[in-house]
């Protein structure tokens, strides 16, 4: 993984005479094919759903409900790779949706004030990632269990704030979001929602790959004690990543919201992180931390949302579905790893 | 007259033979109307999003008609909207859908007065009840409703609780049911909301050792046909017809496409109580 | 030490060549080893000298093409088991234990005694207690791996490669973290083995030890075989002369002043402890521009005490005086904001990011103040520091991007060292700075400590290789079962002589 | 330049002198502190629910029903800490549950055959185990996606072998299994279900800590590559751990059947995965691998079942549950946290 990868054509000052590792064009290559690597993938299910479907898949409609399909699922995965990048994980972000969908409704119905509702979610959001940080980074607990354990309480809190029911507001403020789509050219429309995941994983590249900060998250990721040693300031990393995944989930939360013009506490949210998950490591992020990019964690969350809306399209009925989803999944990360074969270390 | 070619169901749950149920009778009554038609039946799992997703899903295949059993009656109205301005008819089933077409369920409160009925009478209008819930879904909320409705009725009857979740399932009904009896000494009755919950809780009972507790519930699945004629303690169920209910509403909805709407958008069908005494002539779901 | 005229030879290797994703580690190489002798095998760092031997072991497959033969047959070693089964044994340059089994989990671990699956414990720690006996070990059969020191975690690796009757045995860089004592014992042992008629390859970077045990030396230098020196040919001008493809001139320069006008106090460490588990109170000064050594035998809490100075473990009591001021050092990132900084002894498990490219490896302790404001990457910094390390400390690497877990080991240590000089540190605590370092590089690191010394930087060197310790510091703190037991150079100290140091570390002077 | 050294060792090579790292008996200390860490947890929360609970906690009774309810987890707990201990995850094992329940019944169906059910399950689970297995030890396939995989496509199977119905069988010939009790003393009975998961947990403590095998898992999880140079056949444990695995879980189907006289495809065992891993987690097995015990997982489970039954025990409302479920799983391990503390390196 070339960490600052753009000027592999001034070549070092050093030759790689003989005996040297990997050179940095090979290894930018390598790590180019490994984040695009599932492109092929979805471009396979992409054409075999379009003519399983009766031509139906690759047509700017049903591309456009993909993009919204994927979109959530896409930031709460961008949340999740800065997590897993350091060698953690987080359990808790349907549960943190929930709730911070919950915030954006009961906000939402403030007459006159609410567009608060967007704030209210994030920071709701914002909330339990520095709760579920803070008990990581100061308590030294594992990610694990203390993101089941907000799992479990934030979800029975998100059923609190609407006492076990569905709230609903029909005049949502911020409809927009979760409905409305920008024209980009003559006839091509984005939707909103896949809009705002575009951005996030934008961001997320940019601080990934362009701060130091990003550096430091591989470096955590990598090598926690040489990391402690080097002088980095662990906790604020560990709370860095887990905050950002709260708020991204509370930004699903709103988007949720927007979309659903509801939210319910119970149900929202249920094994999302399940999904999150599975887009990072389809993505080729790896599950020891420090591995991996959000390029990856982008296509992983696509061939999740193309698998669920091709299967429909094709008319498989749901248990086949299952049996396809999970057989998919495998065979995506064996092709993976076919490809790339020969390129480990003992 | 426009043709139906193909169908589109999203229901709560596919774990639920119910649905299953739904879905064949739905089926059932599509194949009547065009043998080539296509029945695509989805399970959102009673997340709002997914149901939202697959409908989007059926717009995009381009079919002519959607029945929904709405994870949430209200909040479902934009997706319903969206499916009508495709041209699609959508209609709710077993749970009402804001804005379809028609909605075609079984009277729930119906049949939670029923079942309670029931047991208010076997347990002589005296006595401690349980109320074993379940999922916070409408059908549910409606059914225990209808129940303390019944108990209400009678000031000798106690209600010991009704705010645990059986999960709508088997080992869920029999954990629940296992601490109930070890907090309560003294059971009289226990409405369970759906039937795997009732045979559960009565697996508990019966493991524990304890008897003479009056269990109902509501579905007339086909295991609690089994469960009335053994040596349960499962007295009574409230019937529903899954079958029937998927099939009145592709009828409906096939004539919805035809211009006809029908006089009243909300069905109910009325739920009958299967007991010990009728359950031998009881046709069960799959007619 | 003469050699038996023995027409064919234990092990002989034949164009062997192996190639890894983009790089030719191995061209075409060959090798001859007799039973009873000592086979030394040298190069510069990278040469591939850790790779032939891996081939030979099975834990990596050679490119097709090449022979291998044992007792003049050829054959074929496809994995670590077949190698087992020829009686190869090796001693790897990185460790290869179980961190969390006990050493003797980890000595038999595949061979494991037992009757009917169930272990034969007993057995177990007999046995190991055996070998560890032959050592001279100072640990039990049932202590865990992963509380050990790194000395100590070589020891195990080599009790678990004599454990095995082996008929070759392979010894990678076994002493670049021990000290005389148990250097002392490993070379009897490597002598009474050779006696046995066993095939002992030995690599090594340390001159003196070539000297000692090889009755031949074979060279390596970019993946290819050059030659072999038979002991009446070797001469260091020679070998080095082969290795390198240059000459080099001298080894140990001081040319900084070394104690004449000492410059004031720089650093100041008073009572320091760690409650006395592995550090009992501990005093030192350190003056502006001075060397300062410190030695003593393996777990007598060198490391533990230049970790409780860095701020990197919890101290229970003492003080630390930077130019005067008390300095609070809670953690490391406190150390280094006063400009001191701690070069750790395990470069794989606690100084690198193997997974990180050598620039960012090299830049990771000043990418913070080197940052635009936001946070924001100064690419252009990085790529001048990434460059100008790879300049002079002459890493070998394709560039800067390469990841830094496909270097060899000696360039790996370059890399990290490289870290700690770019931040500009004025105290600089170097732990087994020069282990596995070839010696183009050591005289570079040597070179550099001067260096440091020069521009008025106190310099700690820890160190079990006396020669170093002897060849570059000014004066030298002896320590002892946590304790400084003694000090040697200085003005008007003894003089720094092996015996005097090693008095002190046996607990022999007063 | 060996004057000295010959004597300073004969001081005795088996003395500590000064500095070793932790003995043996140390560690076997910390391990057993660390596996019993929990147990004062279980026991103030046994306590705490005795008495909020008018003293219905710990009766004879009451004590039966949580050994009846930990029984399963227990049983998915000990397979998954096999896995765990290699540094592996199988979250596969409530759909194969839910497969080999289903098994289990169809099976329990034949006339004069119905004790076939209990093989039949088990091998249902052992195949899955060993298709997990073999994915994982052969295709190098990371063992997170594989499983999540066949979480996935074993849900679909089990559904199809139901036709999505519930397969029932009131005669179920096995139906001892779950509901009979073994009366061990007078006045004690001990459920089969509770004696059948004590089995489990000693065979796994005998494999683990008396037979070359456990060296072998406990060495794959500390450091898979020197496991390899050593010449252990690292694809063979970790075809091992997943078997084991999918064969437990095989069982904890036997146990459901029986218990339940049904199964049901799809909502049979639904996030079961995430219990088994709280009690392994629970239990002070690390996720990285190589350290951790199966009395651990035991205690675990045990915390689980108390938690569920105790807070129904109180009447605790169904959303405040959740809510200290959560809660009071956090408070364990960081209660242990700071027992254990200052005991690691950097
Ligand atoms: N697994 C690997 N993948 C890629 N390159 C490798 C790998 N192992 C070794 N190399 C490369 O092969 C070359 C030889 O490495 P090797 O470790 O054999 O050197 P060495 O002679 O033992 O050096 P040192 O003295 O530093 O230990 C180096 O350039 C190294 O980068
Ligand atoms: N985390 C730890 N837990 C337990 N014991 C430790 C730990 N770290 C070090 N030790 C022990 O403390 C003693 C001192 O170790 P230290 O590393 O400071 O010694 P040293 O003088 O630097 O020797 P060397 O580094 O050559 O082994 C050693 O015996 C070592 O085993
Ligand atoms: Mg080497
Ligand atoms: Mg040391």
């Amino acid at each position: 993984m070339s960490d600052i990868s753009e000027d592999s054509t001034a070549a070092g000052p050093t030759q790689p005479s003989g005996g040297a590792g990997l050179s940095a064009r090979q290894l930018q290559v390598r790590s180019i094919v490994q984040a695009l690597g599932m492109l092929p993938v979805l471009f396979i299910l992409a054409i075999a759903f379009h003519y399983l479907g009766d031509e139906r898949f690759l047509t700017p409609q049903n591309l456009s409900i993909v993009a919204q399909q994927a979109a959530i699922n896409t930031v709460l995965g961008a949340g999740m790779t800065f997590v897993i990048l350091t060698g953690g994980i987080d359990l808790s972000v349907g549960s943190i949706l929930a709730a911070s969908a919950m915030s954006a409704l009961i906000f939402s119905l403030l007459p006159g004030w609410g567009m608060l509702g967007i704030p209210a979610a994030l920071l709701t959001g914002l909330g339990f990632g520095l709760i579920n940080g803070s008990l990581i980074a100061f308590g030294k607990l594992p990610p694990f269990i203390v993101t089941l354990g907000s799992l479990t309480a934030v979800r029975g809190l998100a059923r609190l704030m609407g006492n076990d029911a569905t709230i609903f507001n029909p005049d949502l403020p911020f409809a927009f979001i979760g409905n409305a789509a920008i024209t980009i050219a003559p006839g091509v429309r984005v939707p909103v929602l896949a809009v705002i995941a575009i951005v996030v994983i934008l961001i997320s590249w940019y601080v990934l790959r362009r701060t130091v900060l990003g550096i430091w998250i591989y470096a955590v990721g990598g090598n926690p004690a040489a990391a402690r040693l080097s002088g980095i300031k662990v906790w604020r990393i560990l709370l860095f990543v887990y905050s950002v995944s709260g708020m991204l989930a509370g930004l699903g939360g709103v988007m949720s919201a927007a979309r659903l013009f509801a939210a319910n506490g119970l149900q929202l949210g249920q094994s999302y992180e399940l999904d999150a998950i599975a887009a990072v490591i389809l993505g080729g992020t790896s599950f020891v931390g420090g591995i991996g990019s959000i390029w990856g964690t982008l296509i992983g969350a696509l061939i999740i949302a193309v698998l669920s809306n091709g299967l429909t399209l094709v008319g498989v009925s749901d248990i086949w579905q299952f049996i396809v989803k999970g057989l998919v999944i495998i065979g995506a990360v064996a092709l993976d790893r076919v490809r790339l074969q020969g390129s480990a270390r003992t | 007259a426009k043709d139906l070619k193909s169908v589109g169901i999203t229901v709560g749950s596919l774990g639920n033979p119910y649905f299953v149920t739904v879905g064949k009778g739905a089926t059932e009554a599509a194949h009547a109307i065009n043998p080539q038609a296509k029945v695509t039946v989805a399970s959102a799992d009673y997340d709002l999003n997914k149901q939202f997703t697959q409908i989007d899903n059926f717009i995009a295949a381009g079919v002519d008609m959607i029945l929904v059993n709405a994870a949430d009656p209200r909040a479902i109205a934009p997706a319903v909207k969206r499916a009508q301005a495709a041209g699609i008819v959508v209609i709710g089933v077993d749970v009402a859908a804001a804005g379809a077409d028609a909605t075609v369920q079984t009277n729930n409160t119906q049949a939670g007065e029923i079942s309670c009925q029931f047991l208010a009478d076997k347990i002589g209008h005296k006595g401690n009840v349980v109320i074993e819930n379940g999922p916070q879904v409408s059908a549910v909320i409606d059914r225990v409703n209808g129940c303390k409705k019944v108990f209400s009725a009678y000031p000798d009857i106690k209600t010991l609780s009704s705010d645990q979740d059986g999960k709508g399932s088997r080992d869920g009904g029999m954990n629940v049911m296992q601490g109930y009896l070890t907090r309560f000494p003294d059971i009289a009755g226990v409405f369970a909301i759906n039937d795997p919950q009732a045979i559960g809780s009565d697996l508990a009972a019966h493991q524990l050792n304890r008897t003479g507790i009056v269990i109902t519930s509501v579905d007339g699945a086909p295991d609690i046909v089994a469960a009335l004629k053994g040596p349960t303690m499962v007295q009574a169920s409230a019937s529903q017809d899954p079958f029937g209910m998927g099939k009145l509403a592709v009828q409906t909805g096939y004539e919805i496409m035809q211009g006809k709407k029908p006089a009243d958008p909300m069905i109910l069908m009325p739920s009958h109580l299967v007991t010990r005494e009728n359950v031998g002539s009881y046709a069960g779901w799959t007619h | 030490m003469t050699l038996e005229p023995d027409p064919v030879p234990r092990l002989e290797m034949r164009g062997i060549s192996k190639t890894f994703p983009g790089v030719k580690a191995l061209n075409d190489v060959k090798l001859k080893a007799w039973g009873g002798e000592v086979l030394a095998l040298m190069g510069e760092n990278g040469a591939g000298k850790s790779t032939l031997m891996k081939i030979l072991s099975g834990a990596y497959q050679a490119d097709a093409g090449g022979t291998l033969l044992i007792d003049g047959k050829p054959v074929a070693i496809t994995d670590p088991i077949a190698a087992k089964r020829h009686g190869i044994s090796i001693i790897y340059q990185e460790l290869a234990l179980a961190p969390n089994l006990t050493v003797a989990e980890n000595i038999y671990l595949g061979i494991e005694p037992s009757r009917r699956g169930q272990i034969d414990r007993p057995a177990m720690r007999t046995g190991c207690q055996a070998v560890l006996n032959r050592l001279g070990a100072p640990f039990t059969p049932d202590t865990v791996v992963s509380g050990m020191s790194i000395a100590e975690q070589q020891l195990v690796e080599i009790a678990r490669a004599l454990h095995t009757n082996s008929k070759i045995l392979v010894l990678d860089e076994p002493t670049t973290a021990l000290s005389s004592r148990e250097t002392d014992r490993l070379f009897a042992l490597v002598r009474q083995l050779r006696a046995e008629g066993i095939a002992l390859i030995y690599i090594s970077h340390r001159m003196a030890e070539v000297y000692e045990l090889a009755d031949r030396v074979s060279v390596l230098r970019d993946g290819s075989y050059v030659g072999t020196l038979t002991r009446e040919e070797l001469s260091a001008e020679a070998l080095v002369k082969m290795m390198v493809g240059r000459d080099l001139s001298s080894f140990y320069t001081k040319t900084h002043d070394p104690h004449g006008s000492r410059g004031p106090v720089l650093l100041e460490v008073r009572g320091i402890t760690d409650g006395g588990r592995r550090v009992r109170p501990c005093s030192l000064r350190l003056h502006q521009g001075e060397v300062l050594g410190i030695a003593g035998l393996v777990g007598s809490g060198r490391t533990e005490l230049a970790r409780l100075i860095y701020g990197a473990d919890g101290k229970a009591g003492g003080e630390v005086i930077l130019a005067g001021n008390s300095v609070a050092i809670n953690a490391p990132e406190d150390a280094l904001k006063v400009g001191l900084a701690y070069l750790t002894e395990d470069r794989k498990g606690l100084g690198l990011f193997l997974d990180l490219s050598c620039g960012t490896n090299i830049n990771l302790g000043v990418i913070g103040s080197d940052a635009r404001a936001g946070g924001i990457l100064d690419r252009a910094a990085w790529r001048r520091r990434a460059a100008r390390a790879f300049e002079s400390l002459r890493i070998r690497a394709a560039s800067p991007q390469v990841i830094v877990g496909s270097l060899s080991g000696g360039n790996q240590q370059k890399v990290l060292l490289s870290r700690w000089l770019e931040i500009g540190p004025k105290v600089l605590i170097l732990d087994e700075p020069t282990r596995g370092v070839d010696i183009g590089a050591k005289s570079e690191i040597y070179r550099i400590i001067d260096e440091l010394a020069k521009r008025d930087i106190g310099v700690i060197v820890i160190s079990s290789e006396l020669p170093e310790i002897i060849g570059v510091c000014d004066r030298v703190l002896v320590m002892r079962e946590g304790q400084i037991a003694g000090e040697v150079g200085g003005p008007g100290g003894a003089p720094i002589t092996q015996e005097n140091i090693m008095a002190f570390g046996a607990g022999m002077a007063a």
